[in-house]
Parts: structure tokens; C-alpha cells; sequence
């Protein structure tokens, strides 16, 4: 039926979460209490904000991942048509991929891939 | 000690009672499916202090299995859990944190007191500076189940009895009301 | 070389792996093998261990005796102050005064059942039960009286 | 209207690519300008794409050079942000202003 | 090694500690300021005392005493060292930087009887609330609220 | 208007309400949330548009690529919760200026050029199309660019390496 | 000898720069209870961690010089619990030795074999906990279906599951149950049949074994330094078995390997509580069917009364050497008691184990240092 | 009897019968809302009581049976208590995007609902690009959980949410690699077209070795995606509390709880459906007595039957392994599953081409 149902499956989603959520918040009466809304952190009164600079090693594989992704969508065009073009199509893409494999090579190399 | 005196429970506990504002009521005709949900759907914080806690993991073991009432479903944060199981002994310096947890538990909550410890410091009752005389001196407290530590059945028996409460559509003053009636 | 072991690496992983949800799987497919035991529905067959230190009683025979002299030998040995043994002084037919327990007080919400007060009396008049629902809505429901009212002490015993 | 959807298409697309301009010229902080950039480049693409759906139907140029466009963004976003995240290392703020002044 | 030759290990290094083999084991007597010296000794020494397997303390009312066991894990025997300090002004040398397992110790033993380490490198409270007063282990503590004596 | 003309303006307005939005908010972890839905939002006038292959490349590479790498940026360059600084009123106002002038301008010439739109033709793009005429050797083929893709991947992805795993002195251990 | 420089000085102040400064526990299913650590994290590797104890602190060292010496033991079975009835024979051993009570082979011979299905029993429940904590949740239900069988014997015979509390000074507070060879027996068969389960599931897993090896690693010299003992230091290759080195009761006339290690990492650990399941079970198989007949509880006086001095005792618990030390004045009440636990002494540790490692080791590490918070604590 | 082939094709009809053209759309949608509502219910609480049952089977124990017969109505009661429990929203916490996150995490499913066939003609919208719909609306699914994560405030969410964000998208590669390479050989990235391809066989035993390994692959894959044990450290129970659902709770915890099983649903159907020929029955080359009997088997059946098959996989698993540390999980998709997926994808492609596949 057509790009409509997104907007169909969209309104379903919404609905159906805002439902659930309205009728708790309608029906149910929560104690309130200062420590409630409180962050947890075990039991533990916790000052420092987690929404402070903060190390993460991920980066690196979030940007690997861009450029493979990049990769990705280049070859879906590609697999749908690689049986009815043939040996061509696979040559190129034994190049494209021998490129990008061999940037992969030089990560693994570099250590990129090594999560420290 | 006055023999009275030891049984009407008057005796002064050091500390003070808490307490709690209530919640969770619902006041309309489905209360009672709500209630069997509620009864039925008991999630625990998994907060264990001491020996108690080795008893409650023998109560989710394969042999008493508390999963076959839906309890299995061990919540490691309150914001999730619906009834603290205290199991274990509960010292001057937990108390608060007791107090935070149950305070950000989301309503509606419960309490069970499993052990002697938790009910009344049990073992560590004299004798001791550092003891909480009861955990019912910091929250509400609903069953209480006695032993050192009680075995899994007990345990069991008294999430029954719990969910017998809420079965019976009692608000959470009225379960905790009759603490106060004798 | 890299990539013998790298392929070897993959292998064993995946062996190993295998193994372990073959054993899971066994499981799964064996009910048989479930050790459940339903309480509260096998509650009429549930046997506990005779020996199992489920609360302190104190054993009546039929005509409502007990063989507690109030000797407060258990009071003594418990360790938490559990036991309070509250006497009186009767007397006896023969006009004798003679000690007896108004109530023996069992705080069963202390007790850590050590069985030191049982093996402190010295006549026997106590014993652990292997009872465990005592669950209840009320702390003070557990201090319990051990006596039966009305109760009172056996022919003999001093 | 009576032309289709093209100008509005074309209007939002301009829209875009001055909201990410304010962005750029509003924000010192290099993350945010990426940010906006990316704005502008997505601007482009919508141009790109609805010229060649409503002007040249029987070819996929346009097609193709969003794609290419997407694909420099993305070689774009992840260098810029290496660079940044170096900058920030190194001199310990991702602010333009600071970074004018830095001596590499 | 027998307790003849710690004795004399011993006096050589510390001619004034004294001993009493009435216990189970050697117990040596010294005074605090010369713990440090003694420990060292024992850790270096042929004797080779390299694991501190309790470190106490004792109130006797009038005195604190500071009871530490050591042994060895290549000798295999163990000596006791004590070493008695002012109630009111306890303080003596840590041990932590010879055996690791005293920085915990000390903490506990520094909240519990108030002795103070010098140079420990982070005495604070281990167990208590960081607000309790008092020293609970030691005998005249009183803590009316929270404490019911049978 | 029809349905499908309704959609077009809720998806304009998500698509620039949402990039107003991410250009303005003080906080910084919002604006790149806020990007998002700007993102999204075009590709949903993608979809509307009927090139179901854009839009899907568009979700892929901003949405779970670039966002994601620049909120993990975020996370490691900013407090994230902190309030950016707002810029001075002036800047805002010239740039605003700015922005305002070069929008009306350029709309007002978009809306009075006569586009050769051919509302007759039906555009329609599969992806075997595309595969096709992207591995084509023809004169239409994008061949060669596609091969030179790889090439500035490999280049992009040897610079960020180069750029990440540089050590300066002040180097904190990430 | 460590050089005064090694000691970490606490120079950090909180949340620097890139740091996080996360609490975990004293409520985090990995803490076994309630510890609380204070952690400090750059991304996800620990820089710095401090444990805060205390959240289960009982005043149990308080609480005994009150307590007549036959009331005490009782109280050690909740600090240790998991292995309570070495703690309690610790106690007895300490009265007994500083009375001179003679303890009846029998008491000695059973004494003997409960301890051992108590360390079977710990390490059980350890297993099922740190497999639980490095995110595998079934072998906890298949370590706990043989540890039920043994709480099953200890119910039968002392009358409780946990806190058993069936040592008396001078030998036991019954005789064994009727049942008890039978039943022992049958949870060795039990034991043995199903040990290739717990290689199949936990040992020879890839995921296991990646997550252990080379994690938290504790070289000899440290362990002894910090005072480890048990299945740690033993994992460090430092031999600390007491059973061994100091037999009590009847452990001299059995035959059993002290089980070491050498790498010092955590699947090391793990090795050596397994095998030291297996060691136990050998004991208990020597012993089982020799039980002597007998009386199970030696002559003493109504009110035990300690003469003036000190005393110390230490006993293998499952975690490790525990030593019991009594300064008595020559009444009926300790006049100072100090149980020297092994977990306090293993937690020291755990700084020098992970940090510079990531969270996921920490929890590799606590797990197999397998720590009971309230023998820490007492 | 359960088969849904012709209901579409019945509702169309009576609609087209009734109604005028905007009409028959509203209704549609109407339709489709309802339908994807119920499903999602259904689902959930089928799933989580069989995740329930089979780890209680596995732990040999008996698992939830009190609550109705057999424990069926168990989800049901946990339902509508998490309804009925209070919802809380940390005071510190972003409080637009706190309340934002479950709803993006609940789109994201539902849209993938979307492509998905269910039986034979029974299917939302067939579009074209079916297989690369379904990666990139999946990968939209860790923007709900960083939201989610770094809107509440807490540390062991942050945490969390960071981890599943590298973790969700460095796995979304060889997920794709490995739909790519049943890709090459079907031509298409429709779904009913991957369908009809395997009329005569699944590709799963049609396509040889790379099949095979792309199956493993994309289980695996999928797996880590959807943040299921031994890839679970967004929310690693003994490392994180609760990962990034720490503060969520009633109502918003169960939409992200109940996004966690819709999501291996999906993924599933696709694994199903590329691998395991979604609806179509098993056909063993010239058997036709077999065949045939097949056929009399619903397609809905089929593809539930293999969904499910899938879905139980993945259960088993986590009820087997242990957690990953993250480093290992991350190298796991960057030292072994991405290469042995690209050199995997050559090799499909090589047998494609020369037809080398049944
Ligand atoms: S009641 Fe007994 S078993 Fe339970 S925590 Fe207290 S001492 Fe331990
Ligand atoms: S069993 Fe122990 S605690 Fe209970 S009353 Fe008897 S002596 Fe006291
Ligand atoms: S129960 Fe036994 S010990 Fe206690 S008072 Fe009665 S006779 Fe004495």
C-alpha cells in the first residue's frame, strides 16, 4: 500500500506508546519523595554529572565504521546487479574491495583496531 | 521487663519509625485485575546484604524456582522493582542507602523482611552499636518473615502472603495498617 | 603462520561454543531433568528434615502439661535475649510455694535458631520444631508465648 | 503552485542551506559547524535529487551525484571530526577562536 | 628458624625488646618508636618476615597495645610483636609501606581504637560512617542510642 | 491540496524546524539530536519523492554513521550537558541578516524562474538501474568514479588513523 | 620489599579531566552484597579503585566480649557464611586448645567432612555467582542443584542450611543423621557425573576463557604482600594451605593435594577452587566410611571459662585462612577478639588487581577473589 | 485455515467495493495501525514468556506456570503492572529527550514492521528496496538508546549507551555484508523477490559454503544488534545495573523492554526470510509427493515456524555464554567477522556468477 503505511506505522507507534504511558500517568498516583528523582547510582548520593567530558575509545570504531558503511551502500547497487553483468562486475569489485581492504590491512596494522 | 509491655511490642526501639507517604492507589472498578497483575508480576530488586541473600538465591534456584511465579524477573535497579526483599542485616551506615533505594523505587512498592536481621537485627540485636534495630525503622515494612536465615519455602510463604494482600485490593496503608492496630 | 592459527583460532571458538549449547540443548530437551519442587503445591508432601531448627516450642502433652520448671537455664544460654521466662509462685496442693513460669516468652523475630536454649534445659521442656510459616503483616505477632494457656507444669518434674 | 512540487522542494532545500549558513557564521565551537555543514550539504542533495526527478526524469545523474555527495559528507565528517578530536587533545578546546590563535 | 635464633636476630638489632615464650609463639615487647626499625629489620633480615598476617590492637584500660603477627612464608614460623602506646595520644609508625596488607588494617584499627599511623598514606575511616564518634572497640565506649546491652 | 501535498509541507517544516533547531539550541548533545531529525526528515522527502535508494543511503550513512560519530565527538571534546555560550546579539543579528537576505533572494528567484517541469513524465529509479549504470564502462557509466570512491575511502580512512592515533604530548589517554 | 614510592599515593581528586567517578554498590549485583567501590574510570578502564566497607559492619569483635564462650561461635557462622562451619570449628579449635577439652574422633572425623562439603558447598555457589557475573546465568542453576544436596545433608544432620551452628566446644551438637554416609555418597556420584558440565559450560568456553586469562593478575610477592591467602594467594603460586601447613583435626591423616597455580590471573583462580572441589571431595571420600564410632561430644564443664592469656587458631576457610585471636582475662567473656578474615585481607588487593584494566575485568576480578562482604566487615 | 494469503487481497476487494478512493486509504491505515498495535502486543508477550520458558528449561527448572494455565497469562499480569506503575523522570534528567527516547525506540520497530511478509501476499508495503530498508531503518534504533542513555542523567547509562552505540554499529557491517552476499545471489532487494527466488530451494542450503558462513555471520550479527547476551553490555546486569534503562521506569522501561524483543523479531523475519525462504515451504528438488504436502502447510505457518526457530536460537545463546567483554566484542567484529564476511562475499559472488548454486 505504499509509503503511506510508514506514516500508518508511525501514528501506530506513537499511539501505542503514548497509550501506555497515558494511562499510567492518568491512573497511577506515585509518593514523592526528594530523593526520587534522584539519579541512582547504587544507593549512593552522587554529585558528579555523568554529563561531563568524558574518554571514549569508540570513537575510532565509529569512524572505521563510516567509511565501511560508505563502502556498504555502494555495493548493494552493485550485488543486485553483479549476476547479470558478470565476471566484469566482480573485477570491479575486487578492486574496490582490495582497496578498501587494504586500508582495513593498514588499521590493523596502525593498531586502530585494538581497543585500548 | 514488663511481660505486657514485651508483648504488645511497645518496647522502645532506638531510632525513629519512619514515615512514608503512600501511592500507587487506584481507585476504580478494575482494581481487581490490577491487583491480580499487580500480585502476579512481583519483580524484586535484587538487594541482598548478607546471609538472607544466599537464601534468596537459593529460592531463585532450579529446586524452589520463585520463576513460577514471576518473581524471576530480578530488577538491578529500583526504578524497575516492585518489592525489596530485605535479606540480610541492615547497619547504621546502609540505612540510608535502604531509605534512597526504597525512596526511588517507583510506586506502587513493597517490602518483605526476610530473616531476623531484618525484622528486628535478630542476632545483632544487643550488644552491637551499629545494627539498624529493624529495617521497619528506616521503610515500611509489609511481611516479615522470620528465621536465620528462613529456608526458600519461607521465603516463598511470605511472597504469597504479600501477594494474598494485594489480592485483596488493600491499599498500601491498609497493608501496613494493622502494624499499628495492636 | 597467521593464517593457520587464525583459522584454528575460529575453530577451537567455535567448538567450544558448541559444546556448551549442546549441553544447554540437552537440558532443554530433557524435561526430565527439571528438580522443581513445587511449594506451595506439594505442601501436604513436603517433608523437612526432623532435625530442622524452624522455631522454639515447648511440647504439651494431652493434658495440657508442660515439664518447663522455670529454671531459666535457656534464658540464660541464648545468646540474643530471645527467651524471657516470666515465673510465678504457685502453690502446691500441699501448701508448698513452688516456682513456676507465669509465661515463657519466645521472641521468635530475634531468635537465630542456635538451639543453645535446647540444649541448656535441662528438662527437656523445649525443643525446635521444623515449622517455617511464620510469615506475618505484624512484627509484633511473633513474640509468642511458649506455655499454653492454662497449662501447667507435669507431676515429677523439679 | 500549478508546477508541481518542485519549488516547494527547492524552497526548503534553500531554507536549509541558510539555516546551516546562520549555523556556521552563529557557532564557534567546531562540532556545532560541522553540524552545519552537514546542513548545507544535505541541501544540496535535496537540490541535486529533485532536479533530476522533476527536470530530467530519464537520467540518474542527479542520483548519482548525491550519492557521491553523501559519500565525500560522510569522508568529509570523519576526517573533520579526527581532526578535531586532535585539536581538542592537544590544546584541550574545540573552539575556532582558540584555534585561530594555535600554533600547530 | 628456631625462636633462639629470632631472639637473637633480635637483640642485635634491638637490644631493648623484650620477649615472653609463655604463648604459642614468640611475643616481643618493644616500644612503638621502635617498631618501625624492627619491622624493617624483620622484613630484610635473614629472618625474612615477609607476611603480616594480623595487626590488632588490645584496650587494657590503662594502655593500648598494638599486637602485630608476622611470619614467613619461607621459614614458616611466626612471632608476635607488641608494642604498648598512651591511650590517650595513641600513636605509632605505619607499617604499610613494608606490608600493604596494613594499609587496610591500620584504617580499621585507626577508626576502631583511635591509634594514629604516621605516614600512612591515606587514614581515613574504612567502616564506620564517616560522622561516627567515638572508638567502638575500645572498653569504655558507650553508645547509648544504638547500643542495648543484654 | 491533496494528501500527499499536506505531507510534502509537514516534512518541509520538520525538515526546517528541526534544522532551525540544531542551530540554535544551547545544548549541544540536543543540537546533534535535533541534527538527526532534520536528517530524517529529509529522507523522508526522499521517500516522498520516490527514491526509496536515497533515502535509505541517507538513514545509513548520516543517521548511523555521521551522528553517531559526532555525538561519540561530543562526548569526548564537550560537557555535554553544559549550556553552550549564545553568540552576541550582534553576530546573531548580522548573521541572521545575512541568512535572511540570501534566502529571500535566492527564493525569489527560484519562484520566478520558469522551471521546464514535465509533470507528465513518471520518474521511476530502481536499484538495478543504478547498479547498472554505476558499473557501466559506457559513456554514462560511473565506473571510474566508483572505483575512485574506494580510492578516497582509503585515503579518508588512512587520515582519520593518522589523525586519531597521533600522540601529542598533552595526549590524554583515550 | 616495596620501595615507599610504589605505594600509590591518592593524588587524584574527583572527576578530573576525561575521568568518571562512578559508584558501584553498595546495591550492584556484582558487589555479592555490599561492597561499594568507588571507581574512578577514564572511558571504560579503571585508573583507581576504593572500596568503602562497612555497609554491612555487625560489631561482631563488639559483640563477643560479651558473649560467654559457648555463645560466640554462634555468631561467627553469619561472617563468613558461606563458610560457617569452619568459622564455627575455628572458635571451637581456639576453646578447645585453650582448655585443654579432648575432642572425640568421631566429633573430629565428622567435623572434618562437613567442612569440606562446606568449602564444596562455597565454592559451588562462588561458581554460579562469578560465572553469573561475567554474564552466563545457567550454570548457576546447574552449581546450585549440587549444592542443594548439600545443604540437604547439613539440614539432615545439623538442622539448618546456612548458619549451621552444630559445633559445640568439645565436638558436635548431635550425632550425625542415620542418613549421612548415604547421602554423602550419593552427592559424590553426583558431583563427579556432572563436573564435564561445568568444563562444557564455564572452563573450556572461548568467552570464559578470554575474559579470565591474563585478568587481574597478582604476582606471588604481592599476594603474600597484601596478605592473601586461600585459593587466591594459592593461585599466585604462594602455598598457603593451613590444612597443610598446620593440620587441625584430622587433616594430617588424610591425603590431599594443596592445589597451586602459578599464573596469578583470574582463570587461575577459578582453576584452583575447581580442583580444590575435587581435592575435597577425595578427602571426604577417605573419611566417609571410616567415621569412628563413638561419642560425638567430649566432657566439659557447663561454664567454659578461658584461662588468662592469648589465643589464636587460624583454620582454611573457603576463602582463605581465618584466624581467630582471643585475649582472655579468665572470665567467662573474651576480653578482646579479633577474627583475622581472609576476605578483608583479599579485597586489599583488588586496587593492584584492576586498575588499568576495563570494567568487564573488574568484574572477572571480584568475582573470583569471591568475596563475602560480611566476613570483610565482621 | 490460518493462512493469510487471500486476506489482503479480500479486504482490498470489499474495500475497492465500498468505499471511495481517500476512503479506502484512511481505512488502510486505520488497518494497518490495528494490525501492527496487535502484533506488537502479541508479540511481546508471546516472546518474553517464551524467553522465560526456555531459559526456565534450559536451568532446569519449571518456570513461570501459576499465573493461568501453564503461567500463560504471566506477561499479561507484568503488562498491565508495568503499566500501572508510576513513571519517573529524573529531576536532572533531559527531560524532552528522557521522554523522546522509548518513542524513537518504538517507531523504529514499527517502521520495520513495514516490508516484513508475514504469509504469502500478506505484506505491508513491498518496496523496492526491501533488504536496504531494513539495515537502514535498523540503524536508526542507536540514536533511541544514546538518547535514552545520555538523557537520564546517570552514569551507568551513559556508559551503556556509548557501549551498544559502538557495539550497534560496528556489527551493523557484517550484518550487512551478510545480507549483501544472499543479495548477490538473488538480484534483487525485494522481498518478495528474495522470496520467490528460493521457490525450489532455501538459500541457506542452495547457496553452498558463503550461505552458510553469511547465515552464522548474520545470526551473530544480529545478535550483537539487538544487544541480546553474550553481546548484552548495554545493559550488563553485573557491570551496569541496568545499562541504559537505568532510570526508566513503568510504562517507558516496557516500551524499550518490549523494542528489545520486537527488534529479534524482525531481525529474525529477515533471517527467515533471506536464509530460510520466509513463507515459502520446504521443497526438496523433484519430490513432489513431499512438496506437495508441504504446500498444504499454511505459509504463515511457515514463516512464524522459522521465525521462531530463529528467535529460539538466539535465546539459546544467551542462555549458554557468557557476556563479552566490550574490546572482545569489538574485535570479534573487526578481526574476524568483517573479513571473513568480505572475503565471504567474494566467494559468493564467484558462485553466483557461475551459477555454481542449485
Ligand atoms: S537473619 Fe540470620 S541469616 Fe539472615 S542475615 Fe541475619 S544473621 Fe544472617
Ligand atoms: S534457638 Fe538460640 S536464639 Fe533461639 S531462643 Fe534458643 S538460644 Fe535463643
Ligand atoms: S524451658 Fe527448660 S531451661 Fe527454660 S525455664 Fe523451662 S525448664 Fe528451664
Amino acid at each position: 500500500m505504499g509509503a503511506i503505511s510508514l506514516i500508518a506505522l508511525l501514528v501506530a507507534a506513537i499511539a501505542f506508546s503514548a497509550g501506555g504511558i497515558l494511562v499510567g500517568k492518568i491512573l497511577v498516583k506515585g509518593s514523592s519523595n526528594p530523593q526520587k528523582g534522584q539519579a541512582y547510582e547504587c544507593g549512593i548520593p552522587t554529585d558528579t554529572s555523568p554529563w561531563h567530558q568524558f574518554n571514549v575509545g569508540y570513537y575510532l570504531f565509529a569512524l572505521l565504521f563510516l567509511i565501511f558503511d560508505v563502502e556498504l551502500v555502494f555495493l548493494y547497487p552493485w550485488a543486485v546487479v553483479v549476476k547479470k553483468i558478470g565476471i566484469v562486475a566482480l573485477i570491479e569489485i575486487i578492486v574496490f574491495i582490495f582497496i578498501l581492504f587494504m586500508g582495513f590491512l593498514y588499521a590493523h596494522k596502525k593498531g586502530a583496531l585494538k581497543w585500548n | 521487663m514488663e511481660l505486657n509491655e514485651t508483648l504488645k511490642g511497645k518496647e522502645v526501639f532506638p531510632g525513629i519509625i519512619h514515615e512514608t507517604p503512600g501511592g500507587g492507589i487506584v481507585v476504580s472498578t478494575f482494581d481487581s485485575i490490577i491487583n491480580w497483575a499487580r500480585s502476579n508480576s512481583l519483580w524484586p530488586l535484587s538487594f541482598a546484604t548478607s546471609c538472607c541473600g544466599i537464601e534468596m538465591m537459593s529460592t531463585a534456584s532450579a529446586k524452589y524456582d520463585f520463576s513460577r511465579f514471576g518473581f524471576e524477573v530480578a530488577r538491578a535497579s529500583p526504578r524497575q522493582a516492585d518489592v525489596i526483599i530485605i535479606a540480610g542485616t541492615i547497619v547504621n551506615k546502609m540505612a540510608p542507602v535502604l531509605k534512597r533505594l526504597y525512596d526511588q523505587m517507583a510506586d506502587p512498592k513493597y517490602v518483605i523482611a526476610m530473616g531476623a536481621c531484618a525484622i528486628s537485627g535478630g542476632p545483632f540485636f544487643y550488644n552491637t552499636y551499629s545494627v539498624v534495630k529493624g529495617a521497619d525503622h528506616i521503610i515500611p515494612v509489609d511481611v516479615y518473615i522470620p528465621g536465620c536465615p528462613p529456608r526458600p519455602e519461607a521465603l516463598l510463604h511470605s511472597l504469597i502472603s504479600l501477594q494474598e494482600k494485594i489480592k485483596m485490593g488493600m491499599t498500601r496503608e491498609q497493608i501496613r495498617g494493622d502494624f499499628k492496630t495492636v | 603462520m597467521f593464517i593457520k592459527d587464525y583459522i584454528s583460532d575460529v575453530y577451537n571458538g567455535v567448538t567450544s561454543l558448541l559444546k556448551g549449547m549442546r549441553k544447554t540443548g540437552w537440558y532443554f530437551v530433557h524435561p526430565k531433568e527439571i528438580i522443581t519442587e513445587q511449594y506451595p503445591d506439594n505442601r501436604a508432601t513436603l517433608k523437612l528434615a526432623d532435625r530442622f531448627k524452624g522455631e522454639v516450642v515447648m511440647p504439651h502433652d494431652e493434658n495440657n502439661e508442660h515439664t518447663c520448671t522455670g529454671c531459666t537455664a535457656c534464658e540464660l544460654a541464648c545468646p540474643n535475649g530471645t527467651i524471657k521466662v516470666v515465673t510465678k509462685f504457685e502453690t502446691t496442693p500441699e501448701g508448698k510455694k513452688k516456682k513456676a513460669i507465669d509465661a515463657l516468652v519466645y521472641r521468635l523475630e530475634l531468635c537465630t535458631m542456635c538451639n543453645l536454649c535446647v540444649a541448656a534445659c535441662p528438662s527437656d521442656a523445649i525443643k525446635m520444631a521444623p515449622t517455617f510459616e511464620h510469615s506475618v503483616f505484624d512484627r509484633t505477632k511473633l513474640t509468642k508465648i511458649l506455655n499454653q494457656p492454662g497449662s501447667k507444669i507435669k507431676e515429677g518434674i523439679e | 503552485m500549478s508546477q508541481g512540487p518542485l519549488i516547494p522542494i527547492l524552497l526548503v532545500s534553500t531554507g536549509l542551506f541558510f539555516i546551516g549558513m546562520y549555523g556556521l557564521f552563529t557557532r564557534r565551537n567546531m562540532i556545532t559547524m560541522l553540524m552545519a555543514i552537514e546542513l548545507m550539504l544535505n541541501s544540496v542533495n535535496i537540490n541535486f535529487v529533485a532536479f533530476n526527478k522533476y527536470l530530467f526524469p530519464e537520467k540518474l545523474n542527479g542520483l548519482f551525484f548525491s550519492l557521491f555527495i553523501i559519500t565525500i559528507a560522510a569522508a568529509e565528517a570523519a576526517v573533520a571530526i579526527a581532526i578535531i578530536i586532535n585539536l581538542y587533545r592537544s590544546h584541550q578546546s574545540i573552539d575556532v577562536d582558540d584555534a585561530t590563535e594555535m600554533k600547530y | 628458624m628456631t625462636n633462639e635464633a629470632i631472639k637473637e636476630f633480635i637483640t642485635a638489632t634491638l637490644p631493648s625488646a623484650s620477649f615472653d615464650e609463655t604463648g604459642e609463639w614468640l611475643n616481643i615487647q618493644i616500644e612503638p618508636t621502635q617498631l618501625l626499625t624492627l619491622a624493617k629489620a624483620l622484613r630484610e633480615g635473614e629472618t625474612n618476615m615477609n607476611y603480616l598476617f594480623c595487626l590488632t590492637c588490645v584496650d587494657w584500660k590503662t594502655h593500648l597495645t598494638m599486637v602485630y603477627h608476622f611470619s614467613s612464608t619461607q621459614h614458616r614460623n611466626s612471632i608476635v610483636v607488641k608494642a604498648n602506646l598512651d591511650r590517650n595520644q595513641p600513636s605509632i609508625e605505619t607499617l604499610s609501606f613494608i606490608w600493604r596488607t596494613a594499609e587496610f588494617h591500620e584504617r580499621e584499627v585507626f577508626e576502631m581504637f583511635g591509634v594514629q599511623f604516621e605516614n600512612h598514606p591515606d587514614l581515613r575511616k574504612l567502616i564506620l560512617e564517616d560522622e561516627f564518634k567515638g572508638f567502638p572497640l575500645r572498653k569504655d565506649f558507650e553508645d547509648p542510642i544504638n547500643m542495648i546491652k543484654l | 491540496m491533496d494528501i500527499s501535498t499536506i505531507i510534502l509541507y509537514a516534512i518541509a517544516a520538520c525538515i526546517l524546524g528541526a534544522g532551525i533547531l540544531a542551530v540554535t539550541s544551547t545544548k549541544i548533545f540536543r543540537a546533534a539530536i535535533y541534527l538527526l531529525f532534520s536528517l530524517v526528515s529529509i529522507a523522508a522527502l526522499y521517500f516522498w519523492m520516490q527514491v526509496e535508494f536515497i533515502a535509505a543511503i541517507q538513514i545509513v550513512v548520516y543517521v548511523g554513521g555521521i551522528v553517531v560519530l559526532i555525538i561519540f565527538s561530543i562526548f569526548l571534546t564537550q560537557q555535554s550537558g553544559k549550556e553552550m555560550a549564545k553568540p552576541s546579539a550582534g553576530k546573531i543579528l548580522a548573521s541572521l541578516g545575512a541568512a535572511l537576505f540570501g534566502f529571500l533572494f535566492t527564493a525569489n528567484i527560484i519562484t520566478h524562474y520558469s522551471w521546464g517541469e514535465n509533470p507528465g513524465r513518471i520518474f521511476t529509479v530502481t536499484v538495478d538501474q543504478i547498479g547498472r549504470e554505476m558499473l557501466s564502462t559506457t559513456e554514462h557509466g560511473y565506473i571510474l568514479p566508483f572505483e575512485v570512491i574506494s580510492m578516497l575511502l582509503l585515503a579518508a580512512m588512512i587520515g582519520c588513523i593518522v589523525i586519531a592515533l597521533k600522540r601529542t604530548e598533552k595526549t590524554l589517554d583515550i | 620489599m616495596i620501595q615507599e614510592t610504589e605505594i600509590i599515593k591518592d593524588t587524584t581528586h574527583l572527576g578530573d579531566e576525561g575521568e568518571l567517578v562512578v559508584n558501584m554498590g553498595p546495591q550492584h549485583p556484582a558487589t555479592h552484597g555490599v561492597l561499594h567501590l568507588v571507581v574512578t574510570l577514564n572511558g571504560e578502564t579503571i585508573k583507581k579503585i576504593e572500596p568503602h566497607l562497612g555497609y554491612i559492619h555487625r560489631s561482631i569483635e563488639k559483640m563477643c566480649e560479651s558473649l560467654t564462650y559457648r555463645q560466640f561461635i554462634y555468631v561467627t557462622s553469619r561472617m563468613d557464611y558461606l563458610s560457617s562451619h569452619i568459622n564455627n570449628l575455628g572458635c571451637a579449635l581456639l576453646i578447645e586448645k585453650g582448655m585443654q577439652i579432648e575432642v572425640p574422633e568421631r566429633a573430629k572425623y565428622v567435623r572434618v567432612i562437613l567442612s569440606e562439603l562446606t568449602r564444596i558447598a562455597s565454592h559451588e555457589l562462588w561458581l554460579g555467582a562469578m560465572a553469573m557475573d561475567l554474564g552466563a546465568f545457567t550454570p548457576f542453576f546447574y552449581a546450585f542443584r549440587e549444592r542443594e544436596m548439600i545443604t540437604d545433608i547439613m539440614e539432615d544432620t545439623c538442622g539448618a542450611r546456612l548458619t549451621m551452628n552444630y559445633i559445640v566446644p568439645g565436638g558436635l551438637m548431635y550425632d550425625i543423621h542415620p542418613d549421612f554416609q548415604k547421602k554423602v555418597k550419593a552427592f559424590i556420584t553426583q558431583f563427579k557425573s556432572k563436573v564435564t558440565e561445568y568444563e562444557d559450560l564455564v572452563t573450556n568456553n572461548v568467552i570464559f576463557q578470554s575474559r579470565t586469562k591474563g585478568v587481574g593478575i597478582l604476582s606471588a610477592e604481592d599476594a603474600i604482600s597484601y596478605g592473601c591467602t586461600g585459593p587466591v594467594a594459592r593461585a599466585s603460586g604462594v602455598s598457603c594451605d593451613i590444612r597443610k601447613l598446620f593440620p587441625y583435626e584430622v587433616y594430617d591423616k588424610v591425603e590431599f593435594d594443596e592445589v597451586i597455580e602459578t599464573a596469578g590471573d583470574s582463570f587461575a583462580r577459578y582453576m584452583v577452587r575447581v580442583k580444590e572441589m575435587n581435592q575435597s571431595i577425595r578427602i571426604i571420600e577417605q573419611l566417609i566410611d571410616n567415621i569412628p564410632e563413638g561419642d560425638f561430644v567430649g566432657k566439659t564443664k557447663n561454664v567454659l571459662k578461658l584461662p588468662k592469656g592469648e589465643f589464636y587458631t587460624r583454620v582454611e576457610t573457603a576463602r582463605g585462612e581465618l584466624g581467630v585471636y582471643i585475649v582472655s582475662e579468665g572470665g567467662t567473656t573474651p576480653h578482646r577478639i579479633k577474627f583475622r578474615s581472609p576476605g578483608f585481607s583479599n579485597l586489599s588487593a583488588l586496587n593492584h588487581m584492576a586498575a588499568g584494566s576495563k570494567i568487564g575485568d573488574l568484574m572477572a576480578t571480584m568475582g573470583t577473589l569471591d568475596l563475602v562482604i560480611p566476613d570483610i566487615d565482621r | 485455515m490460518f493462512s493469510l494469503e487471500g486476506l489482503t487481497a479480500m479486504i482490498q476487494n470489499w474495500l475497492a467495493a465500498n468505499f471511495n478512493p481517500t476512503m479506502i486509504l484512511v481505512l488502510q491505515c486505520v488497518i494497518v495501525i490495528l494490525l501492527a498495535i496487535t502484533l506488537f502486543a502479541v508479540l511481546g508477550l508471546v516472546l518474553v514468556l517464551m524467553e522465560r520458558k526456555v531459559a526456565a528449561h534450559i536451568q532446569i527448572r519449571l518456570g513461570p506456570n501459576r499465573v493461568g494455565p501453564g503461567g500463560m497469562f504471566q506477561t499479561v499480569a507484568d503488562t498491565l503492572k508495568l503499566i500501572m506503575k508510576e513513571g519517573l523522570t529524573p529531576d536532572k534528567a533531559d527531560k524532552l529527550l528522557f521522554n523522546l527516547a522509548p518513542f524513537v525506540v518504538m517507531m523504529v520497530g514499527m517502521l520495520l514492521l513495514a516490508p516484513i511478509a508475514f504469509a504469502k501476499n500478506f505484506q505491508i508495503w513491498d518496496l523496492n528496496i526491501g533488504v536496504l530498508y531494513i539495515s537502514s531503518i535498523s540503524s536508526l534504533s542507536v540514536i533511541g538508546i544514546l538518547m535514552a542513555g545520555w538523557a537520564s542523567n546517570n552514569k551507568y547509562s551513559l556508559l551503556g549507551a556509548m557501549r551498544s552505540g559502538a557495539q550497534i554499529v560496528s556489527y551493523e557491517l557484517s550484518a550487512g555484508f551478510a545480507v549483501l552476499s544472499i543479495i548477490v545471489f538473488t538480484g534483487s532487494l525485494q522481498i518478495t523477490d528474495i522470496i520467490n527466488s528460493q521457490e525450489n530451494g532455501w538459500w541457506l542450503f542452495k547457496g553452498h559454503i558463503p550461505a552458510i558462513i553469511s547465515f552464522v555471520i548474520f545470526i551473530i550479527a544480529v545478535t550483537a544488534e539487538t544487544n541480546r547476551a553474550p553481546f548484552d553490555l548495554a545493559e550488563a546486569e553485573s557491570e551496569l545495573t541496568a545499562g541504559f534503562h537505568t532510570e526508566y521506569s513503568g510504562m517507558r522501561f516496557a516500551l524499550f523492554f518490549l523494542a528489545e524483543y520486537i527488534n529479534i523479531f524482525i531481525v529474525c523475519a529477515i533471517g527467515a526470510t533471506l536464509f530460510l525462504g520466509g513463507w515459502m515451504p520446504l521443497h526438496i528438488g523433484h519430490w513432489e509427493g513431499f512438496n506437495h504436502l508441504m504446500d498444504y502447510i499454511p505459509s504463515s505457518v511457515w514463516f512464524m515456524g522459522k521465525t521462531f526457530f530463529l528467535i529460539f536460537l538466539i535465546m539459546w545463546f544467551r542462555w549458554t555464554f557468557p557476556r563479552l567483554r566490550v574490546d572482545q566484542l569489538l574485535n570479534l567484529e573487526w578481526k574476524y567477522l568483517l573479513p571473513i564476511s568480505l572475503f565471504n562475499l567474494l566467494l559468493a559472488t564467484v558462485i553466483a556468477i557461475y551459477g555454481w548454486h542449485f
